[in-house]
């Protein structure tokens, strides 16, 4: 079996944001996502009381090209006002053409 | 009954009582919390019904007498989010953003605050006007987009925010619910009035409870951001309370509608407003505007404002 | 009242007008949800308080009466996935797989098409039978083994799919709820009214509200499988309900009775058929079958059919 | 009606018949599973509508009547403790974080029994003291405590265990629901009567077809555990029974009134417990005292138990 | 302390599959698994209309011929007809008997 | 963009541990924590019957020596009693500050 090496970009969100996020990342190439609904602490504890509740856990597999881009976009265009985190994993896949 | 004792009976009331074992139980650090869905799910239920309960009494009133209570209610939707800006401005002394968000949400409605004064009003004795539900959306819709028009002018994303608010959840079930109501009449009523009518006030006394610990959650940041915004979020409401009720009278509704269309006047949203303003104005601090909305003037309105409008209704009008 | 005046009456019930608003919401792309726990909530309430009722009336029925009936359904429940899967193969042109798939779903029964066929035959002032949602049981199961085996012929986790539907939570819910009212019969009703029976119509509306979303979210897949499919979901279950009413007639029931009974007979289920063709045919194309069941013929079930099994009952047998 | 009949009618309730549905679903493997959410949600309602209708209750009762039935549930909240304490030690063999667990679970109260027991008495004619309620935390509290108390002697974070049993949301819900009620009182009552008063014993209907579910999911486990705890888990409830009743007769409670305090005393705990036990007593079997509470004591209790304290309260009370 | 070397395997399927996807995990040695509810878009945006919801994400902790052995299943069983998609990762444990 | 690199500490556990776990890592050392609620297998398939379900899945990103520091205090306090699993993994994040 051939396994693929890509990256795993997870980002931890206020769930307001979760239609921007999704059309962010596959406008910079991702071909899939999931996402958990969560909650959390970090920086500022604040979130709005709204009815879709607190974070979201997006998890997408990508390229690595696309996984600095989301990041490069997340870091312009969100972590200044919302409170967003994301990080980068080594995953390995079988069907790596998927992801692609 | 005298005003004193209308306070003590709204005091009394299961729904305000619920609303304070809420804050108690979070205060006591209590490990009592309500599941997100059923939260959903009361939210739901309750803004629908209250839908359909005004459809239905629409589909009995003649249009005209519709008219001047719509208007009255876009003169408050011009009005509020302006007054909220200025005070803000001069008042809180905050920037252009805060100012646009707290606009924002002193220039919606808060449909429990809503629920409340209607039950209250129906409660003493009143029967308000049944197409009051569709002044809520009256109010709503208008008073978030200006708000987010005097934050940005020149910039941003208003589009969505404004799309995002004219089908935000609220609207649509609560401006659904009256189209369901208006075209099934009575006849639809008669089936679904043990779900929607009878336990509807049950189930407002425990979606209190929900809100009192959510609000009593945002009490440590009172003490941050200060007197000022206590002071603010109990005069503003006392201003758009009083001007809701004398507007209301002049449009000719009843004492028990002017009283409601005050509250109505007097509420701040916790629920468009903040998702509306977090998309269009990021930039602004939610501690301020949450704070004000949810920990100040809905527990001043509920506890103390809605009998206080309620007097000024009968002074102006009974 | 004429049939035009029914079918009237029938699109502004709040319960099509519930799922009208539901389609909008989601064509409007609202933020309005449901919250999944709130979907499955209802569906468990709505499934056992109709087996429960359906239970206690059964408690006052003499064995016997039960014995045509449930011939009658057999025959509908051996005859409709033959039809279904021949219909697929000569007409859709579709695999043996996608034929299997499209028959399971139109051999078993959408519990919602069986609640709204009761409430409306009830609406218009007839008094249906009580057992029927054991009908529903007996043209659930074998319909869909049927389907299953007609598919595979020889291969595959056929038993799986068989102990899935009947231990699937819809006839358990079904089933149990008519065990436990049949055997509490009316003294155990006369505690439970309030909560099963009184307010199921407006829990069921609600319930709409949800399934126009799901089904909304199916539209835009009509457009790639065509109108093909959409003559198949329609002219499918006019036959099939046509046919329901029928020997409906002929096993004695009453025009409420058989108007139920072939809309149970017209519809498509979109809850049990889809977990067993999944397990058992995932080679299937899910596109096919759930918008078909789901975005076609429910919601022509539900607006059209009725009123037309309704009319075909009272021509029939009236 | 003599004791058979009674038994008859309890076995043959909706609300047993739920939970046997409920363990056979289980046992049949069925893939029904309620939503936690909708759990919880069950849970919330029950608890804080029978605290309210207590409150309103007790807003009538002269607080005198109470003295004396306070003072019994106080005595049997010090000796159950202890009574399981010894029992487990001596009879099961088990070492001390093991028979603290069981003391405390066999200390403190099922409230699910306890409102199965009042519904029993109200459905078979009686009229049980509105204060009970009040009784349901006098009983759990001290309790708890005692065990853990009993098990510890001497260490670890028991202060931590007090204030998680005083705050949990059981008792939050119990004591704030009754506050509520008394407060409010019957003009409250009126209001709310439809959503909390008249479908109450539906839901608890509904959320006994989920506890059977939960409970059959440890019915594997008794294997392990053995024949001895089956008759732990039936005879200290018949001692704890019995001796509720009478000394609920002694300190004058009606006969229906003496049944719950018997059914209360005869109970364990398997929500407040079981957390408080999991914290502080984190080396006990958590297999041990949950099989015992939910899958022996539980059920007996509902199906057999219930009659039995009856009997003994007609026998002694007349 | 001893951090030992494992395999994380990460399936995220249509929650159809619970079952039938733990039964398999056991079969090939997993000791142990975590479930969590998702949902998601991937290459087939259909998920049945379904009282379960849509996703679940199920992550097992494995040594690594164990975790090669689900993923030659995933491939030959589910990948074709269903709605699955699977990775590895690189963790480091306390206690690794508890995984073997 | 600078990536910096941290370890991402996992922890599986019995949701009745959910605020003391919260208030150990925020003692050793944690900035920041993301929760899912969970359910799972292990070899104690025993959880608690509670209203709070079952598992909860805590994430936190924290500095290495961190990272023991969790794992050494779960080995010492929960491990032995508790239902508790816990694993380290390697990840990439920007503002790497916002982390200590
Ligand atoms: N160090 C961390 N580890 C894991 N999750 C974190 C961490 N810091 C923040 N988060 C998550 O990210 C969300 C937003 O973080 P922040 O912008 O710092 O408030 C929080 O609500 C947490 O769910
Ligand atoms: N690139 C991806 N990254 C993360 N999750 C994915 C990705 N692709 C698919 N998924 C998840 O796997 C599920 C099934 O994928 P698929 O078979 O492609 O429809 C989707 O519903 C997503 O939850
Ligand atoms: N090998 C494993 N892989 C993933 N999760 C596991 C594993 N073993 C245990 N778990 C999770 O950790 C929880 C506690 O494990 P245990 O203490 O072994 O019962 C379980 O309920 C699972 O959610
Ligand atoms: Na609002
Ligand atoms: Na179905
Ligand atoms: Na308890």
């Amino acid at each position: 079996m051939d396994l693929v090496p890509l990256k795993l970009v997870t980002i931890v969100a206020e769930s307001l944001l979760e239609k921007k996020l999704v059309e962010e990342i596959q406008r910079l190439g991702a071909k899939g996502y999931t996402i958990v609904p969560a909650r959390g602490e970090g920086s500022r504890g604040m979130r709005s009381v709204d009815w879709e509740g607190q974070n979201i856990r997006l998890e997408t597999i990508v390229p690595e090209e696309v996984a600095l881009k989301i990041l490069a976009r997340l870091q312009e265009a969100y972590f200044p006002h919302y409170a967003v985190i994301a990080y980068v994993e080594n995953v390995w896949v079988v069907r790596g053409e998927k992801y692609v | 009954m005298d005003a004193l004792e209308l306070l003590r009976l709204n005091l009394l009331s299961p729904m305000v009582l619920a609303f304070a074992l809420g804050v108690a139980a979070r205060l006591l650090k209590s490990d009592l919390a309500f599941p997100e869905a059923l939260y959903t799910a009361l939210s739901i239920y309750l803004l629908f019904a209250i839908g359909f309960k005004g459809g239905v009494e629409l589909s009995k009133t003649p249009v005209v007498l519709l008219l001047l209570p719509a208007l009255a209610t876009l003169f408050l939707a011009l009005l509020r989010p302006l007054s909220g800006y200025l005070l803000a401005r001069r008042f809180l002394g905050v920037g252009r953003a805060d100012a646009g968000a707290l606009a924002a949400h002193y220039g919606s409605v808060s449909a429990v605050t809503f629920l409340a004064a209607l039950t209250f009003a129906q409660g003493v004795g009143h029967r308000p006007e049944g197409f009051l539900p569709t002044l809520v959306a009256l109010l709503e819709v208008p008073g978030i987009v200006l708000a987010l028009l005097l934050a940005k002018r020149g910039g941003g994303n208003l589009g969505e925010a404004f799309r995002e608010v004219l089908t935000g959840k609220s609207v649509v079930l609560l401006l659904g619910g009256l189209l369901i109501g208006a075209l099934s009449g009575e006849a639809g009523m008669e089936r679904v009035k043990p779900f929607f009518v009878d336990p509807f006030y049950g189930a407002l006394t425990l979606f209190l409870l929900d809100l009192g610990m959510v609000a009593a959650s945002r009490f440590a940041a009172l003490r941050q951001v200060g007197l000022r915004l206590l002071l603010f979020g109990t005069l503003l409401p006392l201003l758009h309370g009083a001007l809701g009720v004398w507007v209301g009278h002049l449009a000719g509704l009843s004492p028990g509608g002017a009283t409601v269309l005050g509250a109505m006047s007097a509420s701040a949203s916790y629920i468009a407003a903040p998702a509306a303003v977090r998309i269009a104005l990021p930039e602004a601090n939610p501690s301020l505007y949450l704070t004000a909305s949810l920990a100040v003037t809905f527990p001043f309105n509920l506890v103390l404002g809605i009998p206080v409008y309620h007097a000024i209704a009968k002074w102006i009008g009974g």
